[in-house]
């Protein structure tokens, strides 16, 4: 097989990541784009069996070996891939990274050898520059991989002077790292991955619980750019697209991904030279509760069969009446089935919300009474309550003595997902605490009413 | 290749890169980046060809390890993507 | 120039032909504007509001002096004699119904206008009094509506059960139709609407009502009217309508055909298909009644507790605001024909036959009568 | 068990206890139901719609055998000496106004249930007449309101001129002035509110409304009701509200504080800064008047050309929807004690008063009276 | 300078292309991303000369030449473009391609007469590439830019058997095209920029005036796609990357505009070579109006100060007044200041429009009497016309006789430009034209009056 | 350079120019197309270029006409852009 062709196959597996990126960031296409990445990876593999490079023969050298190690990743790979649960991804997807990264540093490693002397000083950066990204990842992903299974405390851990053991760790890295330019060798190499391997364990100790997916991405970014080194050091353009890709989209991502999250960037990467040890000594824990962007109430909006409405005094007070048909007439433009589900004393006055959603020209039809809805609940992909609180709490049915006790609720609780659109986790008329809030179906959209329904409009018209 | 090329083959798929997620919603987030990361499993690519040039047991240890560590990542990165946007999937219409 | 206006003495007649906020207008053209004591009482402008707006009051008669007098309801033929020869009268004077008054101002060689007879063209649009006071009609209809009505107007779903919506039929989708329809609709029931005119489905449509179809040709006449219906025609709209009415909880007729008597478009039979506690609101019940056993001013209540109102000088129901928007129409129409005062002239009267408005509305000049017919 | 329903004799009562519809929740439950003939008929049912709906017609007197006696207005003690010891009896007894009704009540050894007694907790709404009344109040009142002012409540703008829209005041924010913001609001009004709880300010928001902020402390009582007012405060509250009031074209008042008088919110100084044609509809008329001067059921003009409609059984004034929801507060309370027919089990009531509603609801049992203050 | 900072300079100029292209994409960074697009250039030009290829030395050679016809180059092209009138520019930027095309045959002729027989196949074939698409872009925009300017007929011009010709034409530009590449030399070439030239007359003589932009936008995506190959020739980066750029997002464009104009690309293009002669036999000439989008609607609205908004029948026909106040809301959260112009008789009803308005919550005091609108009109920048027609018809002006004569009106010709939202040329309630629909600065957008205000909201929101 | 990297950084400025104007609204295409065509004025570098390597006077005299041609596009068009872009300036806020 020529060069030639080899290259254009390598390109065109190159096209097929960007496309594979591009179908990955809409809903529409983002199966077939992981389909595309899928086949562009597989292309490019298999080329490479079909090409000798210049003084080599076909078929490959160490054939046997190479396919028993593929063979040997297909199995560990796949039925991982397979039967973790949903829940367990994220750790899943860091070893994964975590492994690409220490490929990767491998992979820089023997190249390394097998050049020895005769290496560029480019190549030998290059090198320098894989073995530690490489291996800072590997390293990095085990320990998020343990964070996330639980294998280890969620919580930072900050030892005494850990910034400082950090700060040296990372000068001796760089220190070593010159030192394998400079003078190169194995040796140094080697001490250079093992610092690398220790930096990253120290990296990724001190980041909390809900930075790690942040750190993840990075470390995914991170891993691309090796690759994108690699590709320098083996002359592949496929490795130099794909990887800078990677390396770009990923930086990109963690940005989005840390602002979605409403965290600093800076904060959860440098949290680790700046966190004190007196941090640790926590207020009492918070309960947690998933909070979502209108984006994510958007995507589970449109993919939903049927969507029911509950409406409270919060949407009164929000006056968001005629953005919340807005959001149900255009559900019913895309095919969703939506109803709205009246308590018969949400708001304030008897009629409260057939006051504002007749002001809103909601047809008569689309309210179903309390009785008539709560048996459709368990047929409902999505319930959204906004400004709601006391008529879907369930405290009314088990918590006898409570001031609701008695009421009748809705039961949104049998839908598949509910959504909450309200200020804050303050509670309702009644004044108590709405355990369905902390559910995990449910997902918290916070802010006003009527902000809040502008935005899910938007994005789920952009969707 | 000239340096010059390598650059601007960087430089413009670091654009590529930019633009096509710079939109993404956050949903799409973790399949977004588990796709990306199957992505950076095509140093299989690199491994294998490592494997190819290895002369010594000990360079070809470490690339049989770079293989099938790659292969995990590549492979199971696919995967785990295409589970996760199962979600997608059963829109009619 | 003196412009008088009479104090109403039509029983019922609450409104006033000019309300106090308008006279600035007149006099700012040059006219002397005086009133008759306590005229504007009834539509909530007393005597002091006249005289601070600029008219004077008079406590005796105020007629014979004018050179206009402007009223609601047409003068009587004696109030007529009273009148300058010359001077001009304008006043719903309908050719159908005030033939006296009429014949009385072509024998006293009074210009009497009919605003009755203003043609419906754009231009004329802020002197058709037909238009202003048909609305406050429809307002007035659908609130009596609602205030008769056992029930309530909108659906409410609370804690005691859920109260369903009124269903509302309006028949006839005129201005007060129109009007009525939105007044309903903001109440909160559930409106349809029925009309002959071709175009009316979408307006009705347009106030956010749904219009009945039902299938028979349309009628429509000149100037955006009705045509008059057969006997045979009324007997199938009739039976078409049956099934709307008897499902209704509050039925609002304004149907209306001009210079002919009000179409009938129930009969006692679709009356009694309806349930207690029904209303139905007649606005025609004065020209006859759209509904058979409607009384003007009166409500009666049928064997079958369905009750009717008959409507009676229903704008003056409304007296503030249809004499509000009454005087507008009155003092455009007046403009019309007015050379303002100017330097040393004086404010004059010039009235153009060739103009379409002043020809159309003019019932008597010169000492005869003019436009037979009406339109 | 037999269940009746006497006619109501107060004059001016057009509601019934109990309407057809629901009377099947009744006989399921293994009731046997008896309703006065004629008892319906003002509420627009029919002794044949009660047969349909599986209830007996009784022409003479149903009281005397009857387990459980449903009414609107409390019996009188006449009425009450016929029952049998340990009846029921459900119905607006008031131990404020209904003093000899329970006396007799107690006298007789009947449980006489007091629907204004039901405590304001969740699991009562369902049997809250005094919210389900109030709401049949509060559109009225605006109804009323819109019926009688001389002007349009919407702002129109038409060829005739500008329309604008009428100025709305109420006070006292309760569910009937809630429901009086929104039917005024509807009709298009500018509405404005005031009341003196601290939480009235985002419902009147939530409304739609304007809410008037004075700067006074707020009267915060129990169960969500307000508290009285001081003589003093009732001054300043006064003066502030004044120009408000001033301004407004119509005016409702809907304030109370439970077991008392209504607070005065209007002097006759206060309604004499208002123009002529403007309307205040007092729905406190019957306990005392929040307006100086209203009289309940009567219309009061002024000299200055004020109208104060004073209410009086205003709820009966609907009487179809109010009959409907009062029926349900009534069955779902009575359903509260009652232990339904099963098996061989006959249907029984079982009065349990631990249970906050009956406790807080009966003023007599066991011949004597109980829950003397009112909450 | 090395040839490597020469290179490099070269690359960031592209990059600045780059954030050109993206700049002018979006309205807020438009005027930025060209000021970046001319530093980028104006860099790539000075930098050329501190750089001499191997072999050659500084200064320049023929410098006194370069920079006097630079200075040409100047001297006619900063007055053009200055002093050109808004109504012009379309053909300005059509004879500006066309000169670049021109420039670019030129510099591979000249590239070509200079390597002799020295060229490589690829070279060739590039040169050939560039002349031949350089001249058709080139005389094709000579072209359009005299139908833009009236210069001759702006209608498709089409002769007997115009197709064969063309045809026939295209048929020789590849053949001599091919006889280039094998045979080689300077009169092959000149035939082949002749033809060229001629194909590009013969191209777009039938194109009709209305695709005319769209021809223009594919001769310039053209014109790129010969910088990039004269960028190989050459062996520049920069050429490459630019003309690249230009070649790709002009394409796009190019499918943009036709969509947006609702036009067949294909049909506009190939037209030339389907259209036959009695096509010309046209019927009565129709009045020409401008149509826009939604997307143009909304930047109208987003750049302006003032917008009045003038209701008639069709809104409530419609029933768009829920969706008109959420227009209003949003540009009134967006800093415009926003009115309502209520003509006293709009609709059918004495009113019709408070009834709307109130029903959908906009506050009274945003409606405005004719009487007080019409004043503020001539500080209005944008009047939108929603469903209205009689009553901004200025007919009733300035036509005496006809029906609604002597009816006062809403002077919306005042504003800055007019927008109207209708389904058709259809007049309204009197039967009569409207003379506004086609003024200049009136804009129509047509379709249901709710469903194009949806998606002028979208499209407000997105920017 | 390359024949691969030549063909990479081809398809990869394909994708940057495809992705950076795909969204833009129709009011900017009059504007875009004038930038974009502004930006192929570089062309003026190649024929600055082969001025420079011009040997014969017909070289010369073609290169010349090619710098003149060039500059009128490059700094027109940008000059022009700029002008279509005045209506986006005047924005308050
Ligand atoms: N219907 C009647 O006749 C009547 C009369 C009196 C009392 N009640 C009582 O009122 C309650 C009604 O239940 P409900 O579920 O309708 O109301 P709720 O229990 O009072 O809950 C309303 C919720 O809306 C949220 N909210 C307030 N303003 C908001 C805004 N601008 N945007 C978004 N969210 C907002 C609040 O949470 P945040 O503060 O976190 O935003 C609150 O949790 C019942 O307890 C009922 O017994 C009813
Ligand atoms: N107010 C009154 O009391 C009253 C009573 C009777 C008559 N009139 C007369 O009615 C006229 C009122 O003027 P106007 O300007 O309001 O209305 P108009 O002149 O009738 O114009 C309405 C325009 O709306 C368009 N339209 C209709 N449905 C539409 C939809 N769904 N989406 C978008 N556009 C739609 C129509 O054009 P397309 O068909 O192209 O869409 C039409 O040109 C005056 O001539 C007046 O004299 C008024
Ligand atoms: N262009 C203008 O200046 C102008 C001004 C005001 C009204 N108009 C139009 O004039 C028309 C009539 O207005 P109006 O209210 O004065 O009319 P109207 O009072 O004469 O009649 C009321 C309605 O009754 C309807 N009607 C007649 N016979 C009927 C029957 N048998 N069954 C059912 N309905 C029947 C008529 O069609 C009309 O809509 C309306 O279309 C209105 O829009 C035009
Ligand atoms: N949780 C429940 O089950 C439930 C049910 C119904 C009503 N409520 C609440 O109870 C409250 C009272 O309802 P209501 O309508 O029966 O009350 P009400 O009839 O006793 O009083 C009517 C209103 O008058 C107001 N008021 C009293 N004195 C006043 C003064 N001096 N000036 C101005 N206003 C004065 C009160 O605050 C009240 O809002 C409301 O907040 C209502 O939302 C709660």
């Amino acid at each position: 097989m020529s060069r030639t062709l080899y290259d254009l196959v390598g390109l065109a597996a190159g096209v097929a990541f960007i496309l594979a990126l591009k179908g990955l960031s809409h809903p529409k296409t983002a199966r077939r784009g992981n389909l595309i990445g899928a086949f562009g990876a597989t292309l490019a593999t298999l080329v490479v069996f079909f090409y000798a490079a210049p003084g080599s023969s076909l078929p490959l050298n160490n054939l046997g070996w190479i396919l028993g190690a593929i063979f040997v990743g297909l199995a560990v790979g796949i039925p991982a891939a397979r039967k973790v649960q949903m829940t367990q991804m994220p750790q899943l997807v860091a070893l994964f990274n975590g492994v690409g990264g220490g490929a990767a540093a491998l992979v820089a490693i023997v190249e390394y050898l097998r050049l020895g002397d005769e290496a560029t000083t480019a190549e030998v950066i290059f090198t320098v520059f894989t073995v530690i990204v490489g291996c800072v990842s590997f390293s990095g992903s085990i320990i998020t991989f343990m964070k996330l299974q639980e294998l280890m405390t969620t919580r930072p851990v900050i030892f005494p002077a850990g910034r400082f053991i950090i700060a040296a760790t990372l000068v001796s890295v760089i220190g070593v790292g010159g030192w394998v330019v400079s003078a190169l060798g194995t040796t140094p190499l080697l001490v250079l991955a093992g610092l690398s391997l220790l930096f990253g364990v120290l990296f990724v100790l001190p980041v909390g619980g809900a930075d790690v997916p942040i750190v993840i991405s990075l470390l995914n970014a991170f891993t691309g750019l090796t690759v994108a080194a690699s590709g320098y050091v083996l002359d592949s353009v496929l490795l130099i697209i794909a990887g800078t890709l990677v390396g770009a989209s990923g930086t990109i991502l963690t940005r989005l991904m840390a602002e979605a999250m409403g965290r600093s960037l800076f904060g959860t990467l440098f949290g680790a030279f700046t966190a004190k040890p007196q941090a640790e000594s926590d207020s009492a824990e918070v309960r947690p509760v998933r909070s979502g962007s209108p984006d994510d109430v958007a995507i589970l909006l449109n993919y939903a069969r049927r969507v029911v409405i509950v409406p409270g005094f919060g949407l009164a007070v929000a006056q968001a009446q005629h953005t919340v048909r807005e959001l149900a007439d255009l559900m019913m433009s895309k095919g969703i089935d939506v109803a709205y589900g009246i308590h018969p004393v949400a708001g304030r006055m008897p009629g409260h919300m057939n006051v504002l959603l007749a002001e809103a020209n909601v047809p008569y039809d689309q309210l179903e009474e309390m009785d008539e809805i709560n048996p459709t609940f368990s047929q409902t992909d999505v319930a959204i309550v906004i400004g709601a609180n006391d008529v879907v709490n369930p405290a009314a049915e088990n918590t006898p003595g409570c001031p609701i006790y008695g009421m009748p609720i809705l039961h949104v609780a049998n839908a598949a997902n509910v959504i909450f659109l309200k200020r804050s986790m303050r509670p309702g008329f009644a004044g108590i605490e709405n355990e369905l809030l902390y559910d995990p179906k449910t997902m918290l959209l916070f802010g006003d009413a009527k902000a809040s329904l502008t935005k899910v409009v938007s994005a789920l018209k952009a969707l | 290749m000239e340096p010059i090329a390598i650059l601007s083959i960087f430089v413009l798929a670091v654009f590529v890169g930019f633009e096509v997620v710079s939109k993404v919603s956050s949903t799409l987030h973790t399949p977004l980046m588990s796709g990306a990361n199957a992505i950076h499993g095509v140093i299989l690519v690199g491994a294998i060809i490592v494997a190819d040039h290895s002369s010594t047991n000990l360079e070809l240890g470490l690339a049989v390890a770079a293989i099938v560590l790659a292969t995990i990542n590549m492979v199971g990165g696919f995967v785990v993507t295409d589970r996760m946007l199962e979600m997608f999937k059963g829109k009619k219409k | 120039m003196l412009i008088a206006v009479a104090k109403e003495i039509h029983e019922g007649e609450k409104r006033v032909a000019l309300v106090p906020d308008i006279i600035n207008k007149l006099t700012r053209l040059g006219f002397d504007v005086v009133i008759e004591s306590g005229a504007g009482v009834l539509s909530q402008a007393t005597d002091a509001d006249y005289v601070n707006a600029g008219a004077t009051i008079s406590n005796g008669e105020v007629l014979s002096t004018a050179d206009a007098v402007l009223s609601v309801q047409p003068l009587t033929p004696t109030q007529i004699a009273t009148l300058k020869k010359g001077a001009i009268t304008i006043s719903f004077m309908s050719p159908v119904t005030a033939v006296d008054s009429i014949d009385a101002a072509a024998a006293a060689g009074v210009t009497a206008f009919s605003l009755e007879l203003v043609p419906r063209i754009s231009r004329a649009q802020s002197m058709d009094a037909l238009s202003s006071q048909a609305l406050c009609a429809g307002y007035r209809a659908a609130l009596v509506g609602a205030e008769l009505s056992p029930r309530f107007f909108p659906m409410l779903m609370t804690a005691a059960g859920t109260v369903t919506p009124a269903q509302v039929l309006v028949l006839g989708a005129g201005v007060a139709g129109l009007q009525a329809i939105a007044t309903a609709r903001r109440l909160g029931a559930v409106v349809s609407a029925y009309d002959v005119r071709p175009a009316s489905a979408d307006e009705v449509r347009s106030m956010g009502a749904t219009f009945i179809e039902l299938e028979l040709e349309a009628l429509e006449g000149t100037g955006g009217y009705a045509r008059e219906m057969t006997e045979d025609r009324a007997a199938q709209q009739q039976a078409l309508l049956t099934p709307f009415i008897a499902k209704s909880h509050v039925v609002i007729t304004t149907a209306a055909v001009p210079g002919r008597q009000a179409p009938r478009l129930m009969t006692k039979a679709m009356v009694d298909s309806m349930a207690p506690g029904t209303i139905i609101i007649d606005l025609a019940a004065e020209t006859g009644g759209n509904v058979e056993g409607s009384k003007p001013g009166e409500i009666i209540t049928t064997s079958g507790g369905v009750r009717i109102w008959g409507g009676k000088d229903v704008p003056s129901q409304l007296p503030f605001h249809a004499s509000f928007l009454y005087s507008r129409n009155v003092v455009n129409l007046l403009t019309l024909f007015t050379t303002p005062a100017k330097d040393d002239e004086k404010v004059a009267f010039a009235l153009n036959f060739e103009d379409e408005i002043i020809n159309g509305a003019a019932v008597t000049h010169g000492g005869s009568r003019r436009n037979e017919g009406g339109k």
